[in-house]
């Protein structure tokens, strides 16, 4: 049964589940200084972005290590190089978290600005897209996977919004520009981090079908029950 | 049945083996395309070897045995009543598991083949032993002690020898059983590479339990099991994303 | 290691020991003991002249030449006989009835005892046959006795010739009979051949097959036909240990006779075993 | 096969039809010669079979089967004559089994010591050795012990002859032991090494690993050895005709002297009248020997077969 | 088929008695006809009577004459055996030369080979058992024993049954306490031969018919001989021919200086 | 020789070069468009990047299927895992590039606009390190990797200085505001660019040296000559 | 040469082997620690075996042969001339290439190494049976059959139950010379698996010239070359990034 394997690929799970637990708390902590103004509580994701950069290096290696000792293949092989990249998205989200974390901080300081609706939209979805797609990992749900790839035009679309109501807000109200181009920032962060969550929901797809839906390539041919091909 | 097709060189029509009374083979239709390697994987006693038997009537020797279906040759059945089986046998050549030269000098296992198959010309003789030996890539390292014993060679070169005996005799098709099960991970290396190379002249068929094997040498893998076979499609899709659940967990291990 | 498994150990061993040199001690013995005796009769002359003064004086000539017939007959016939049957046995006979039933003949052949051999000689080469007590009657009843003996010896020879020797040769697209003859058989001749020597050294010593059948007690003119007795060397010192009206005046002679049929056997054996070890190397290589 | 009619040109058939067919006409008739030929042995053992039945039988119309095999005395010259070979069958019985007592444990335990205990050396020179001496003629064994060991025995022991089942039994012993000890060498040999090798590994001594491993693995072949052995000593003619002394009675000890069967025919066959009531008597005797030796062999058979195990795992 | 007829070559069979005179007469013979080729083997009596019926000797030698049994299958056979009477024998009990033995009556030979004395006091040697041996019941030698010694008394089943005249003075020279008969010419240094109810065995009382146990030696031929094999005949009964019989320790039909 | 495995990856090394090469070319397109104000340049990346998109995934797919057929180890292993990570870097490059493309169409517009130095200083940088660490790659060249992370701390700062420049601009020009956050933000996606071609170089140098200096966690213990460790 | 350290079983300090005369290992330093899975890994001919065979003086059996060095167990060199063959031997047992069962009953296989090193009581020889069975994961395959012969067993088991018979003597150190070599690739996992559940209880050294399954199953690599230790680390280490080319070129395959 391949038990080492097995009880590797396990254990690189529940990293990677950590590993997502810890961005969406770093996303989470980083809203919530947007949200509540509080310096200090934006200066912490530092440290939260350390503690995610070395998870990240460690389950790259733990990846390397698996692919080197056991050599998986087919589904095994899909899973390691799915969490290898998912790694790799999770890790940005951290960093996207920081940026937003670093300009929430300099908002902090002019609590007069408006910060607009659709940010906090943009960010709520962000924040279940991230969820739902490590959910969708648990249970290698391609459904649910598909629905936050649905999720994600919503952002963009929010996004696009924003320029004009930040453009409408900055003639009204002739605040310092840096506070606008912070905000669209953030905007734009969380826009990313809702494309991330995306990448990892294509990943999921991807796992749970071996199908590459990434730039609108996916080649969707389905499982048969028969056997194949070259043969009458 | 499908029609023949030239881009195929063997086809096995739905053929099914009895060792006496026990059934081995299961109604498998498996299409063979010329110049590609095909690998047969599947544990143990699913019938590999009994299906590359099949194909150049090597199990004829057994007795007892039983064989349905048809298997087609260039469109020819080779299980036919007049199929001359020495013939087929010279298209269709072999490699074994062991190697096995006999025990003559190295030109001689060679020279044997040849001789058998009428080539009478001496300097004829020579010169397909010298080119199967190149094809091998065994020449460089023999070609100053051609009348020494076979037997004195290392396992890694005495089974490239049987391999350029076997393409002395120009075959069109190369069987080959576990060919490098009993070599060394550099022999086999070098046997992987030799076959990789092959295909370009020859249609090859290996039978291989090493699975990472089947993976690096093959461009079609097709799967045993219980005498059936299960899948047959591209060895890149069988080892990244094979169609069928039991394909899956045997290369993965799930198995068993 | 507790005392008691150790003592138990080294008695035992001893015991092995103390028995292998005992044995090859009563080897020694009777082989020296022949040896001595026999040494001061050989000479030349002793090889190359006939018995003369009523067999107390003169050589075993006759009788060496009695056994070289006698064996190389035996052999001439047992050997394609064997070898035949081994090649059928071993590359075409399907395991079946039949076979089963050829096995049974050569397993129980290997068994009959050298006397009724005599007798089957006698009953059936001699009497049956009319061919008499001759060298002909002698050699047949020789070479059945030593079928078994060569078929054993070259079926073993062909079983060690490897399976895949022959597929590989029909992968070739050779014949069932090219491969037999080009492969089969030229990996297994050193193995036939040391089983005829074997043969040949067991037809050379024995006695009572050809007792009935192809010996004579006395005669210096050498054979002229298949259908004239000879003598040989085994029965001749049975004949000289046993009658004869000078037996304490031939004794030097029966020593002497009985070294020359030994170094003859066991050269041969020897030989044999030679040639064994010598393919043995060259397989293992 | 099920296949259908061949299509149309046949590539396989490159060779002509006609060449085709002569090859194999000329293999089948290869092999129906080799098959006629290989039938010779169990021609000749039915010739064997048949004329010492044919010239054996005829006894039986004087003498019943019961009487022949039972009656103790023998004496096939007289008038009326009696034919009873009990004292032989005995006599043959005796030699085989005492010789047997020695040659068994001498030939195994040195078998053993050749395959487990001897040097490499050491047993590329015995194990040779040991064959040779299995071909050592009969009648020079014979004429060793009537005119060396008889004299010895009978001034040693004080024995009234030294042509006795005890001279009998250990000369036919030394042309035993041979086979025994060869035979069961080769057996022990046939056992793996990697099977002694786990007996070590677990911590087992030589006598342990000898006794409890190898020995049991080549039991078998031990048994047939030893059964042939045996064999060999009841058929063997020549020293039983030259040392066991003659006497046409059941021994009382091992130092009477008897006249196993072999014995018997030899030296009575040249005297017989062709076609007398005696020679069928000594043929029919022959019958009893070959029957006999033809038990055992039939016994080492099954034994080998039904045992056969082999020292290594099969796959 | 029987190779016996092939120019210049006699063959003899028979008679383990008549051996030594067949054998030392065909050595001289040959020696002084180096075209002839003379095969002697033996085998006894009944055998050479055996061979001569299915043709497959010329000379059958036997030491006793020819039985009503062998005459009949001989003519069934179309053959027609005429005995040549060779040489006299007289069938002499020994013992080892360490007995003290010197004389020996019938009758006790007639209990010792009957089985009824056992013991050497009986008839005045040391107190051991008495070895018993004896020939084959179907030997020359016996009949002749068996007829003028044992007078239809069975000899003792323990009795050691030798093959040839030879191996019983092996035995006898061999052991103490044994006591067996054989030819004449069989009587060594090493065997100690018996006067039977005083007479010593000689060619003399052979000749006489003094000493009890005596008898003819033959050689049988098919019908009357003819060249090879009759002049062999005729070299053995002439004078050279029992000078040959004298020394091998036989005794001449008739008397020769 | 491993034969195959060494002729998939010379294929493989070969195929990451061409990536490599539109990826150079696609940012070179987007600086150019910036440079002369040319819209149909800029949108002509976008045929470019579908390429690159497609070029991408057929690299991914390719690499996977050497994991699975060839199970490679030891620096074979670490080859793969690098060129999947540089393929999805070299993948985000064209995507960045693309962005660039789209704000210099919206700004080729007005043409009046002026364009600070920095932001061309920047382009100019991270081409050069683009470049670099591409021949890095190709010549397994450490030290001009290491060098390529170097170069990623100017570009920061220029990127740093940009607000204070665009700062200036905005309040001295009063242009359309719209127009300074695209300025702004191509200097981001010029300063990304210049990351993920440190991303790159830190790949190469890992490659060369296995060690993963990322996050500023490298561990750096260097080859040995003898043999290691664990014995006395 | 080091201190004695409690975490490591078997010190091989500074060994060196003659077959004879020819060296097969030169200067071997190699610590093998407690509870862990070591493989030994190299080209053939490299020393592998004979370094394995070493430990438990296996190698003493054949003629001719001469260690140098120290092989210390528990801190108690097994080369001193005080020392019980025997009882190393049982205190470090062996699992041999081809499966080699006694040809007893299964039952007897295990017992045989009981009895010989003293268990007597009969429900005691019977408990060890059934533990050593249970840790070699035969159990429930055979606990039907316990009377039957070994030999009947498929390949797999019959290795398992090599491996239960080691167990059963309670060794502290098993030496496992490619136990898996002549499996199909099913019975092969499972022995895998069984080697890394072992290791619990066990400290286990494996030598195997299949790469994969030394970085599959071990924790430790050790890599020989021409009788040398090139490298010695953590299996994961050696095979993603090993510290010498050499090593890096072996498991690569970029060899010879
Ligand atoms: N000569 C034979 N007689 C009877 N059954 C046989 C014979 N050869 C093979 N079989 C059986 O046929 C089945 C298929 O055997 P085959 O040798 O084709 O398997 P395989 O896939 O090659 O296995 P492996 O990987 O062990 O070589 C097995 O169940 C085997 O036991
Ligand atoms: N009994 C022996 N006598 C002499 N030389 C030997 C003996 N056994 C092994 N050797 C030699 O010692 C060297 C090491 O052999 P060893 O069996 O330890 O290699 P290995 O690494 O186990 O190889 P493999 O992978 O083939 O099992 C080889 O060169 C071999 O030829
Ligand atoms: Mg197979
Ligand atoms: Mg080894
Ligand atoms: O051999 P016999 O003279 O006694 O017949």
């Amino acid at each position: 049964m391949l038990f080492q394997l097995r009880r590797e690929i396990e254990i690189l799970k529940n990293r990677i589940l950590l590993l997502g637990a810890e961005a969406e708390k770093i996303v989470a902590i980083a809203i919530k200084s947007l949200k509540t103004h509080d310096v200090e509580l934006a200066k912490s994701v530092l440290d939260l972005d350390l503690k995610i950069d070395r998870m990240e290096v460690d389950i790259e290696e733990e990846c390397l290590k698996i692919l080197a000792l056991h050599q998986p293949v087919a589904i095994d092989l899909r899973f390691i190089v799915a969490i290898l990249k998912m790694n790799n998205d999770l890790e940005r989200i951290g960093d996207l978290a920081v940026n937003i974390a670093l300009r929430s901080a300099k908002l902090a300081a002019k609590r007069q600005i408006h910060l607009p609706r659709e940010i906090f939209e943009m960010a709520e979805l962000s924040e279940t897209m991230l969820k739902q797609c490590l959910d969708a990992l648990i249970n290698m749900d391609e459904t649910s996977a598909r629905e936050v790839c649905k999720k994600d035009d919503q952002v963009d679309d929010l996004h696009t919004e924003m320029f004009s109501t930040i453009e409408a807000h900055f003639h009204a109200e002739a605040t310092d520009m840096k506070d606008y181009i912070r905000i669209l920032e953030i905007s734009h962060q969380l826009e990313r981090i809702a494309d991330l969550a995306t990448n990892i929901a294509e990943d999921v797809i991807y796992l749970a079908s071996g199908h590459i839906i990434r730039h609108g390539t996916g080649k969707d041919t389905s499982r048969e029950s028969g056997h194949s091909g070259l043969t009458a | 049945m499908n029609a023949m097709d030239s881009s195929f060189k063997i086809q096995a029509q739905d053929v099914s083996f009895y060792y006496g009374n026990t059934q081995a083979l299961e109604n498998i239709s498996l299409d063979v395309q010329t110049n590609h390697v095909t690998a047969l994987i599947g544990p143990s006693g699913c019938g590999k070897s009994t299906f590359l038997r099949i194909l150049n009537r090597m199990n004829d020797i057994i007795p007892g045995i039983r064989v349905e279906g048809k298997i087609v040759l260039d469109g020819v059945d080779i299980y036919d009543r007049n199929a001359d089986i020495v013939e087929i046998r010279r298209r269709v050549g072999m490699v074994f598991q062991k190697p096995n030269p006999f025990p003559k000098t190295i030109f001689n296992n060679i020279a044997y083949g040849l001789q058998i198959n009428g080539y009478k010309n001496r300097s004829d003789v020579h010169m397909r032993v010298e080119q199967s030996l190149k094809d091998a890539a065994l020449w460089d390292e023999v070609k100053d002690r051609l009348d020494d014993s076979a037997l004195g060679l290392s396992g890694g070169q005495q089974q490239r020898l049987c391999i350029a005996r076997a393409l002395a005799i120009e075959p069109e098709v190369v069987l080959m059983d576990e060919p490098a099960s009993a070599l060394d991970p550099i022999a086999t290396q070098k046997i992987e590479d030799l076959i990789i190379k092959l295909k370009e002249k020859y249609t090859i068929i290996i039978v291989t339990h090493n699975m990472q094997q089947a993976a690096r040498v093959s461009d079609i893998t097709a799967f045993f099991y219980l005498g059936k076979l299960i899948e047959v499609d591209k060895t890149e899709k069988i080892f990244t994303n094979p169609k069928l659940k039991q394909t899956e967990d045997y290369i993965t291990g799930r198995f068993g | 290691m507790t005392f008691a498994r150790r003592l138990k150990e080294s008695i035992a061993v001893n015991t092995i020991r103390f028995s292998a040199l005992f044995l090859a001690l009563i080897m020694a013995i009777i082989i020296l003991f022949l040896a001595v005796n026999g040494i001061g009769a050989i000479s030349w002359d002793f090889l190359t002249q006939s018995p003369r003064e009523a067999m107390t004086k003169g050589g075993i000539f006759p009788a060496i030449l009695g056994t070289f017939y006698l064996t190389a007959g035996a052999i001439i016939v047992a050997f394609p006989l064997g070898v035949a049957t081994a090649i059928f046995l071993q590359e075409y006979a399907l395991e079946g009835r039949i076979v089963r039933i050829i096995r049974f003949g050569v397993n129980n052949l290997a068994g009959v005892p050298s006397v009724v051999f005599g007798l089957f000689g006698l009953a059936v080469f001699v009497v049956f046959m009319k061919f008499g007590s001759s060298i002909l009657s002698g050699s047949l009843t020789l070479a059945f006795l030593i079928l078994p003996v060569l078929i054993g010896a070259a079926e073993e020879a062909l079983k060690s010739v490897p399976q895949t020797y022959r597929e590989a040769s029909l992968a070739l697209g050779a014949t069932k009979w090219q491969t037999i003859s080009r492969v089969v058989l030229p990996a297994a001749l050193p193995g036939m051949l040391t089983g005829s020597i074997l043969g040949i050294g067991r037809a050379a010593g024995e006695t009572a097959p050809i007792m009935f059948t192809a010996a004579a007690f006395f005669t210096t003119k050498l054979p002229k036909s298949i259908f004239d007795e000879v003598m040989a060397l085994p029965y001749h010192i049975y004949v000289l240990a046993t009658a004869g009206t000078h037996i304490e005046q031939t004794r030097p002679i029966q020593y002497g006779t009985a070294l020359v049929l030994i170094i003859l056997v066991l050269g041969l054996n020897g030989l044999a075993i030679i040639i064994r070890t010598r393919i043995r190397r060259r397989q293992h290589r | 096969m099920n296949g259908p009619v061949p299509v149309k040109t046949d590539r396989a058939g490159t060779r002509s039809n006609r060449a085709l067919s002569k090859s194999r006409r000329a293999e089948k008739l290869i092999k129906s010669t080799l098959f006629l030929v290989s039938t010779v042995s169990i021609v000749i053992i039915g010739l064997i079979f048949l004329f010492l039945f044919r010239e054996g039988v005829p006894i039986f119309k004087v003498e019943s089967i019961r009487s022949f095999l039972f009656g103790r005395y023998w004496y096939p010259t007289y008038d009326p004559p009696e034919f009873g070979i009990l004292p032989m069958i005995i006599g043959s019985l005796a030699v085989s089994l005492l010789s047997s007592l020695m040659a068994v444990p001498l030939g195994l335990l040195s078998a053993i010591y050749i395959s487990e205990l001897a040097s490499q050396r050491v047993k590329e020179i015995t194990k040779p050795v040991i064959e040779l001496l299995a071909s050592i003629p009969s009648v020079v064994i014979g004429f060793f012990g009537m005119v060396v060991m008889a004299p010895f025995l009978q001034s040693t022991f004080d024995l009234y002859t030294g042509l006795n089942v005890f001279n009998a039994s250990i000369m036919l012993a030394v042309m035993a032991v041979p086979t025994i000890s060869s035979l069961s060498e080769d057996a022990l040999n046939a056992v793996s090494r990697e099977l002694r090798e786990a007996s070590y590994a677990l911590g087992a001594n030589r006598w342990e690993t000898i006794s409890r491993v190898v020995v049991p693995a080549a039991l078998s072949g031990i048994c047939t050895a030893v059964i042939l052995g045996m064999s060999r000593a009841l058929g063997e003619t020549m020293v039983v005709l030259m040392v066991a002394g003659g006497a046409a009675a059941i021994p009382r000890s091992i130092f009477d002297s008897c006249r196993p069967l072999p014995a018997s025919i030899a030296a009575e066959m040249a005297e017989a009248p062709f076609r007398s009531d005696h020679y069928h008597a000594l043929f029919a005797t022959g019958i009893v020997l070959f029957v006999m030796t033809f038990c055992f062999n039939l016994l080492a058979d099954y034994i080998s077969h039904k045992y056969r195990q082999t020292g290594t795992a099969t796959l | 088929l029987t190779g016996i007829t092939s120019a210049g070559t006699v063959v003899i069979k028979g008679s383990t008695t008549v051996l030594p005179i067949a054998q030392a007469a065909a050595e001289d013979f040959m020696k002084a006809n180096p075209g002839v080729s003379i095969s002697v083997s033996g085998g006894g009596s009944g055998n050479g009577m055996k061979a001569l019926i299915d043709g497959s000797t010329d000379i059958a030698d036997s030491s006793r004459f020819i039985k009503d049994k062998e005459v009949k299958m001989a003519v069934e056979n179309n053959r027609f055996p005429v005995p040549h009477r060779v040489a006299l024998d007289c069938v002499v009990p020994v013992v080892h030369p360490d007995n003290p033995l010197r004389n020996i009556t019938i009758d006790q030979l007639k209990g010792i080979y009957s089985g009824k004395i056992r013991n050497w006091k009986e008839v005045g040697g040391k107190d051991k058992k008495i070895v018993v041996v004896s020939r084959d019941t179907s030997s020359g030698t016996y009949e002749v024993w068996e007829s003028k010694v044992l007078g239809g008394e069975k000899v003792l089943p323990e009795a050691m049954l030798q093959a040839s005249n030879g191996a019983v003075a092996q035995v006898v020279s061999k052991n103490p306490y044994a006591i067996g008969y054989l030819g004449i010419g069989y009587v060594n240094a090493e065997l100690k031969a018996l006067t039977v109810n005083g007479v010593v065995a000689s060619p003399v009382t052979a000749l006489t018919g003094s000493f009890p146990v005596s008898r003819e030696l033959f050689m049988f031929t098919n019908g009357w001989p003819t060249g090879d094999t009759l002049s062999f005949l005729n070299y053995v009964v002439s004078p050279e021919g029992q000078k040959l019989v004298q020394r091998e320790g036989f005794v001449p039909i008739y008397a020769i200086e």
